[in-house]
């Protein structure tokens, strides 16, 4: 399931609904993406953080990459919660959780869906501190990331 | 043709979206890029750097050599950022 | 921190705990291993869990386990918790938080957290079900996945 | 000399704790083991597959090999399934 929305999430009660009555889980990952007041620009520490999308394709991009992530993986859930608008430092950005008879799916498919996700959903990060407003860039590292995932059927 | 902007683009730019009618000839995403340039100092502005600036056709990610056919929504955007 | 205890663990309290008051923090991984039903015993559905320790050497290992990480990664806060005593199906077993100001730490740690823990701490579970009782073997797969951690300093 | 056993260990020498007098010349946990399964039918089964078992010296991992000099306390038990 993938939703968006400008409201905060409860991490807890997110995994605990995806859990919901299954006994057949074995193992749950979380992954949980917060502002950070240090984001490493040169312009000091962040105040504020605004998050644009592309509604309609954003929507698209994260359920092809849940259907990539659970054609990979044997998963019996997922969820992919983003967060658009002003945030504060301290404040949730991005949630997802999996669900897998075995960690290993679970951590995999965790770490695939933020590793696409942050190269392919499109997503802006503006950041607001004492000197000014600033479009955050994108990593080489998130790059970098995304390939290690790559193969024929890779979600390119 | 529908174009949207997002980010800096749309900063540049001025605006988020607009229709167009593209010239025949523009094939690509690229050749696209190349006469949405001429339409004035915001969009040179805007598209100096044409080799960062991300596509989508279709709400679906291009290359700059993607023919867009005949496409009805076409966006331009910095390298994504989210998550 | 690390804690053993009969009692269930909130996931998202425990989450929101390590978290209090920073804004540092940039990524939280979390991992929660539940008992589940069919564990791929030939014995059919399991029933109940118990789960035994060795007092003493538990806290030791574990605390042993989560140093190791914090020298490997730079975490800014981790957390183990392991329930002991007889649970259920649907349960909660296991959970393990991480938080980093980046999610490759914060996904690492975690992994190395459960892998060590798999293969190091001293816990042994017993299954119920229908046809009686059994302790649950130890898998080959989570000794390998432990040496994918190793090094000179690994915490073997 | 404190000995412990757990799970499916103790269940077959059926008790979880005892304090022993070891003869002098028992240096290592594996002639530890080895003089375990003297003490009875109990041990013998108990210690019967004994390269399965695992132990622990003072609490901490221990190979078979490993010298138990003044130890305090020696676990043994099965490869360990928390998690």
């Amino acid at each position: 399931m993938i939703r968006i929305q400008t409201q905060d999430f409860d991490v807890g009660a997110e995994i605990a609904a995806l859990r919901s009555g299954r006994t057949d889980v074995g193992a749950v990952v979380s992954f949980t993406g917060t502002v950070r007041d240090q984001a490493g620009q040169e312009m000091g520490d962040v105040t504020e953080m605004t998050l644009e999308h592309y509604p309609g394709m954003t929507e698209t991009e994260l359920e092809r990459i849940e259907a990539e992530a659970n054609k990979r993986w044997p998963l019996q859930a997922s969820l992919i919660v983003h967060r658009v608008g002003t945030l504060k430092p301290g404040n949730n950005i991005v949630l997802v959780v999996t669900a897998s008879a075995h960690r290993d799916a679970a951590f995999d498919a965790a770490r695939f869906l933020m590793d696409y996700l942050k190269t392919h959903a499109p997503f802006w990060k503006r950041e607001s501190g004492p000197s000014g407003d600033k479009w955050v860039e994108a990593k080489e590292s998130d790059e970098a990331a995304a390939t290690r995932w790559s193969r024929n059927n890779a979600a390119e | 043709m529908r174009l949207l902007y997002f980010a800096w683009v749309k900063e540049k730019v001025g605006h988020a979206a607009e229709e167009v009618e593209v010239p025949g000839d523009v094939a690509t995403v690229a050749e696209l890029i190349a006469w949405l340039k001429t339409r004035g100092p915001e969009f040179a502005h805007a598209f100096e750097r044409a080799e960062v600036i991300r596509a989508a056709v279709d709400q679906t990610h291009a290359r700059h050599d993607a023919k867009i056919g005949d496409a009805r929504e076409i966006a331009f955007f910095p390298p994504v950022t989210g998550g």
